[in-house]
């Protein structure tokens, strides 16, 4: 079937052992049919051999009428690997939760073996479905036949990025919101960033049902949605018997891991302060039959989150400690505050600086005065610790504002 | 340099919407769902309130799959699952079924085929990951070797549910960190320890020259001209070898053979259950770069699990154990080095230093 | 400019030795402390192996004291106390006996003088404080006075041990706050709102120019030069006022009697009990400067003082209570406002910004 | 008596109101025979009313030989207030622990009473014990009578500053070295660099017999000495029950209050998990009868606590974790580590740079290395969390060192 020689790779081989499932095994069996990823095992094979990559820094490339969606790839030695002289990657948006049909994957499937590698990463970081090298020329039709069966691209550069969320409603009892349509709204919405670069630099967005954070949303997302709830924690008592009943230590397990202490256990039954409480989900954790999150429940929105260049990792902080993630109001109160602060990011922002490095250089006080939120306790760990506070407004002699 | 159009033209079409994706018992229970269980490592049920069932079962997946893989679980989808399944934010598949028969035969077919059921409760789930030499031009290691390396000898906690908590772990292979590798419990982080070597012929010619020297962290940048030509050079005193100065301008390449390795990083979390959501810490500042196998990383990677296991409590991830036991004895039980760098030295180091007489001895 | 010397000359001696200060009791016990033991609010026994007990009587003082303050504390050691007596870290005076029959006459005759009795285990003790308008030339307002108004309201709660543990005040007039006003329970803070009006024509005189350049952390200041002469000036919207300036530089005096006043600090702590220690935080930005009672700031401290002492727990510092209930209902409960001014903004303001989804509602 | 006439002060006045001793009555009380605490009283009186101060600029003045211990002040209004035209400080080095006898104090107030004001400050926050207004003529004078009754002055400028400790085994159960003696010890050691500034910025030390800290010296000193112990909390299981017995709710107050849970109260008595404590003293403070410090007892030394000015306060950090303070050897341990830090500041400080800023500045890590301490876990809250390390190697490509 090969009419291509088979790279020899003595040194990825050893990675075909092992109980872990294999990528070099599946990369041999598809280089079979596939030059890309024969050439692309043997770059790998002499990465391995000299301790080095041999990617050249990306160059543009796109499809029409997009700013992003597409990593530009070529080799530093094409020569000797002319089939991933060019090897871009496509980053297709994924369905909210990552939820897929086995038609729709197949769909997938079809398209990138007809015009790319075949190889894939499910999924990218961010949460895009990553077709992973392909040619310029393939571009366009790639894009035409994902168009066609109602996939479009994701984010690359300096704009929204592909949003994702946890699969929340759809298949956990511990959503607070509906986090698949909050992103597949705001998807919807940004298109237009999320296709045309026009930012300072990139954007994220993730969305976590409750406090667990099952996307990382707080770490890896500028603009972090996590669930929670302002009401009491439903206890179910009788469950809380059937667990001490099977023999776990409630104590030790459950109410000393509180971090707020705002748990007992009388040996019969738990009791919660819910006004003490900061909803850090461990108990409803350890107890999922028993303990669940209350019934008024919205989500916390944080802002800031990166990875560290330049200025270090930052995770989000809390912009607005709850708000009410309103789907009859089509999450107009969110939609809202995007717009404030992008208007604030176009007039304040520089150049591949992220929004927290953005905040913590303007002041988190005036980034909060521009963008209209109240500052409030909630913002802060604690009240600044140094005296130099920059007071506004003093008194001239003659007892006027200056 | 974009290729040609082909019409008509659909933009901004967005993602298919999620509701077609959903099995049918999910769509019925959409958030009414009131607890889930584990049956058994990797086997999860979720029960309504209308007391109707959705059992997942968790496959392990280098996340770097062919579509000859896709198609696999797409059999498997229809085969068991009425043809709907999904995958994780940790890159694992699920395949969902409300059959609780189905289970067994599912699992007999998914390990037949040479994939491994698991990852879910306290276990150690799929390793979040980048790159690597496999497509990034940034990257210092191979991060796919370096996962198969680690999960082939962690495979065990990743198929059981016997550690005291879940484990994390993150790779990435650069300090661009595109895994979550800033707030994993472990992290492997590949890294450079070179300054970057300065092709002073491209420079003024690939990259804009004030962007370039602004870009660098520790102003370690300065311009400069060389034979007549516009270019940069480097303070190699200053340079921590980010490499943000190369990602700006390719003709500054930073990877460099014998100086680029691996850093293990620990005690990060995200999740605000119990402790609020920290960064990892450094571990060891550096292996060498091994391949295929990174024997010193996988190594001292399982020191640490082997540390945690034997030691943390229920429900304490490897951050909150270490923190219980204190840094000093971490170092002990792994007989990992404290070195100096170890102690920060960037620009809020000074938080960081131990500021209290509260000592263990 | 020295004086005169005077013949023969003996320097750097050193203060006394220690030991001739001791009373008998305590230099034979000295190092072989059992254990202590509160008979009453500002008494206390110290119980050596040896079964020797030492009786201390604590006594308020302003500090600001005449050298007839002092020898009335002298006669009251002769009478009661074999002439020994000693002072606090946080200026009380202690009169100790190994008389048990002692204590209450001396008492008695402390408090004839007009003196109280007080300030041990959970009490307000004296204010840690420091020069103001009395003697120092950097002052915002005057703590010997602040102290003297605060202590009269605060009176009940340094002759009783009633509230829930301990809690430590201090004052300082200004930010280079020779009190302990980083690190209290409660704190007093003189500040400047004003930037520094520059003497053009004496700042080359008597300044270092460069110096003064330098001095300013926000890098507000530039040099200048006014109708010929040297100077320096001070970019208004980058001055926060912290008067380093002038501390290198008299020329340019930043008191202003319109806009200095006071600030409120709280939660902070130096024991290494339970908590690490801590700085304390911001609490309300600024109250008038308002002689001879300062009454916004008696009132807003009383406001903390009862919030403290209704709700903490037993051996709960403030801070460690703050903690505990969150700042969102420390503002609630003391109905003071939470501004932008509260919000850090400095070096490392970002390292305070909430950081997790862990929020009480 | 008075031959000047008395200020009137109805502001002042005020303060003579309320239970708290007052100042101002001290103060007009000895203005009838103090001119120069008459026009204090005068001088004060305006500041309440303009409210501000009237003092000038200090300018440098002190006794012969010495660069430090005298504080010179100006009133900027002499021709209002003559006898406070000059009106400087004197800081007279107090005695270990502040313990006097009442001679020793009537000397000092005789003194006193002969060449100054007749206030003071019992004591400066700093610990010395504080005359408060003299002018230049009267400094030799006053510096010849205190060295005849043994008494020196302290530390002002960029020096040692007075050194200071709390009360420790003169008085103290919890004492783990010799606090006063060390105090002591060391001031008589650096009489020189006590008296003649000569170092960046100035230098202090305190010395606390516990972690209870009752000199505030992790707050408040460059260098800070803090009593604690290696091995085991020393328990009298009698003593527990007579604490139960009287009623005391040990679970509450005590164990659950251990911040490294490493307590445990059964019913009958108490087990600690001696590893694990971290020397924080709290259960030690709430059950003294019962509780002590083990024997293997020491100090911990930190470093580089200041206030607020420049870059903000800081605490000290751990520099040395346990140190045996040991007596017989003239504590030369501690004296070599202080040998090699100021070798240290002379080469790398900048004027007016406290230590803890210059170690912020050079790293940490540096500063162990210069000064010859090896780096330890015990150093940091925590390892670092940046990736943004200056390794100092790199092989060339032929495989050298760098
Ligand atoms: C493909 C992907 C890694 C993966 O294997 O999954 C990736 C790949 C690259 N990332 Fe990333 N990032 C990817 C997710 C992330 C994430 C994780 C996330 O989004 O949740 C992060 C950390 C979170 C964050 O944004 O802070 C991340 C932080 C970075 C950074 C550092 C940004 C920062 O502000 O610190 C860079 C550097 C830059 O932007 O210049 C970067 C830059 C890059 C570049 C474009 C390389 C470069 O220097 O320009 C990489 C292209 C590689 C290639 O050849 O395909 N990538 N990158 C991920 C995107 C796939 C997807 O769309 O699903
Ligand atoms: C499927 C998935 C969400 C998704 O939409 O894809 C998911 C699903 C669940 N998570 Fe999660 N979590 C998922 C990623 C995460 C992540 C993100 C990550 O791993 O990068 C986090 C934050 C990680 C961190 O803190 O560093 C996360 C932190 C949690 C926690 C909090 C753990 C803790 O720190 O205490 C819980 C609570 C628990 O385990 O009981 C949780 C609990 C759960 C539950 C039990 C929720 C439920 O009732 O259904 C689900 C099964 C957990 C399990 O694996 O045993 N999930 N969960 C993700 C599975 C990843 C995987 O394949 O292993
Ligand atoms: C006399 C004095 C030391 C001296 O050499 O002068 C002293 C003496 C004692 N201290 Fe202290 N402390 C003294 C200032 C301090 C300070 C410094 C300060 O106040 O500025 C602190 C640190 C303050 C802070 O944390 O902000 C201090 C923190 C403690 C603590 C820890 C409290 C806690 O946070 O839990 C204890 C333990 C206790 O109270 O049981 C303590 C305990 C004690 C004991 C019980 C020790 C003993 O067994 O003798 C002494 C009587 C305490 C009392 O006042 O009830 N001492 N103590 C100081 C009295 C000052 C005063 O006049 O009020
Ligand atoms: C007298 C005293 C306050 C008191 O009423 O007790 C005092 C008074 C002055 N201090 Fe202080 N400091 C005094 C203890 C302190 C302390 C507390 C301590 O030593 O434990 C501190 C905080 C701890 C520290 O050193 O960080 C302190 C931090 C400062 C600072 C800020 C230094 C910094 O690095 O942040 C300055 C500004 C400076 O040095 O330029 C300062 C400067 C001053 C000056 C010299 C004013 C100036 O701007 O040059 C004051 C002279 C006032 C006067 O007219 O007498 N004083 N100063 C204390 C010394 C008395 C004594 O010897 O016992
Ligand atoms: S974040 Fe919360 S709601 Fe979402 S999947 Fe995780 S546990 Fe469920
Ligand atoms: S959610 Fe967390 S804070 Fe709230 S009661 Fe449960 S364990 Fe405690
Ligand atoms: S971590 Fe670095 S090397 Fe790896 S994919 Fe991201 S940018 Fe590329
Ligand atoms: S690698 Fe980083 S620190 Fe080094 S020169 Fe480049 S930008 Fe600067
Ligand atoms: S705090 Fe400021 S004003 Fe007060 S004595 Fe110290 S330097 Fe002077
Ligand atoms: S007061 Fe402080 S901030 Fe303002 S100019 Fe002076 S030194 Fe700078
Ligand atoms: S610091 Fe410790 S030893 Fe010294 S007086 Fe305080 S409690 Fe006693
Ligand atoms: S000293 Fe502190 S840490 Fe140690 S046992 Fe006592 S309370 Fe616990």
């Amino acid at each position: 079937m090969a009419n291509h020689k088979l790279r020899k790779t003595p040194l990825l081989d050893d990675l075909q052992k092992g109980p872990w499932p294999s990528f070099v095994k599946d990369m041999k069996q598809i280089a079979v049919r596939k030059p890309m990823v024969n050439d692309l095992l043997g770059q790998l094979e002499l990465s391995y051999k000299e301790r080095v990559g041999h990617w050249k820094h990306g160059g543009l490339v796109g499809v029409i009428g997009y700013g992003g969606g597409v990593i530009g790839r070529y080799s530093d030695a094409p020569e000797q690997f002319p089939d991933v002289a060019h090897f871009h990657t496509i980053r297709v948006n994924q369905p909210s939760g990552w939820f897929y049909t086995s038609q729709a994957l197949r769909d997938l499937c079809d398209i990138w073996e007809a015009h790319g590698s075949g190889m894939t990463n499910m999924h990218g970081s961010t949460g895009d479905c990553v077709f992973l090298g392909t040619t310029s020329e393939e571009l366009e039709p790639i894009f035409a036949k994902l168009t066609e069966k109602d996939w479009d691209l994701g984010g690359s550069g300096s704009d929204v990025r592909t949003p994702s969320c946890c699969n929340g409603m759809a298949r956990c009892e511990y959503a607070c919101y509906d986090t698949m349509d909050v992103c597949y709204n705001i998807t919807m919405e940004y298109q237009d960033e999320l296709h045309r670069p026009a930012f300072p630099y990139k954007w994220k967005f993730k969305f976590s049902g409750c406090p667990n954070d099952c996307v990382a949303s707080i770490a890896r997302s500028d603009l972090s949605v996590i669930g929670t709830w302002r009401d009491d924690i439903r206890i179910d008592q009788a469950a809380v018997k059937a667990y001490a009943d099977a023999g776990m230590d409630i104590r030790a397990d459950v109410t000393r891991k509180c971090p707020t202490a705002c748990m007992r256990y009388d040996g019969k039954e738990i009791h919660v302060n819910n006004k003490q409480c900061n909803r850090c989900m461990h108990c409803i954790n350890a107890m999922p039959k028993a303990l669940r999150p209350g019934k008024d429940t919205g989500a916390t929105i944080l802002i800031g989150g990166k990875a560290p260049i330049i200025e270090g990792a930052l995770l989000s902080s809390v912009l607005v400690p709850f708000m009410k993630m309103d789907k009859a109001d089509d999450y107009q109160e969110f939609k809202d505050l995007m717009e404030r602060i992008w208007d604030f990011w176009d007039d304040h922002g520089v150049n591949r600086e992220r929004i927290g490095e953005c905040i913590e250089r303007v002041g988190l006080g005036n980034f909060l005065e521009a963008i209209e939120v109240d500052p409030k306790p909630e913002h802060v760990k604690h009240p600044r610790t140094n005296p130099y506070i920059f007071y506004e407004e003093y008194f001239e002699d003659d007892g006027t504002d200056a | 340099m974009a290729t040609q159009p082909s019409a008509p033209r659909k933009t901004d079409i967005g993602p298919p919407h999620y509701e077609q994706f959903l099995h049918p018992v999910i769509k019925k229970n959409y958030g009414q769902w009131k607890y889930h269980d584990y049956l058994k490592p990797g086997v999860m049920v979720h029960v309504a309130e209308s007391g109707d069932k959705i059992y997942s079962v968790r496959v392990g997946s280098p996340r770097l799959i062919s579509v000859d893989v896709i198609r696999m679980f797409a059999d498997l989808a229809d085969k068991y699952c009425d043809g709907y399944l999904r995958f994780t934010s940790r890159n694992n598949v699920e395949l969902m079924t409300d059959k609780e028969k189905n289970i067994d035969p599912l699992i007999k077919d998914i390990q037949a085929q040479g994939y491994p059921v698991g990852g879910t409760g306290n276990s150690i789930s799929n390793i979040i990951h980048t790159q690597g030499w496999v497509h990034c031009h940034s990257a210092a290691t191979d991060v796919s070797g370096l996962v198969k390396a680690t999960m082939d000898e962690l495979y065990e906690y990743f198929v059981d549910m016997k550690l005291p908590y879940k484990l994390k772990l993150a790779a990435a292979c650069c300090l661009n960190m595109c895994g979550a590798v800033h707030c994993s419990d472990i992290a492997i982080l590949g890294i450079h320890r070179r300054p970057p070597k300065i092709k002073d012929e491209q420079v003024s010619r690939v990259c804009e020259i004030p962007t370039t020297v602004s870009s660098c962290p520790t102003a370690a940048i300065r311009p400069t001209t060389v034979e007549g030509k516009q270019t940069v050079k480097v303070d190699d005193d200053r340079c921590m070898f980010c490499a943000n100065c190369y990602t700006v301008c390719p003709a500054m390449p930073i990877a460099d053979a014998l100086n680029d390795g691996i850093s293990l990083w620990v005690g990060g979390k995200v999740s605000n259950a119990r402790s609020e959501p920290m960064f990892t810490k450094l571990a060891v500042p550096f292996l060498p770069n091994n391949p295929p196998r990174w024997p010193e990383v996988t190594d001292a990677i399982k020191k640490i699990v082997e540390a945690y296991a034997g030691d943390a409590h229920n429900y304490e991830r490897l951050g909150e154990w270490i923190e219980r036991i204190g840094w000093p004895k971490f170092f002990d039980m792994t007989g990992f080095e404290f070195t100096k760098y170890h102690i920060d030295d960037f620009r809020h180091a000074a938080e960081t230093f131990a500021r209290s007489a509260q000592i263990k001895f």
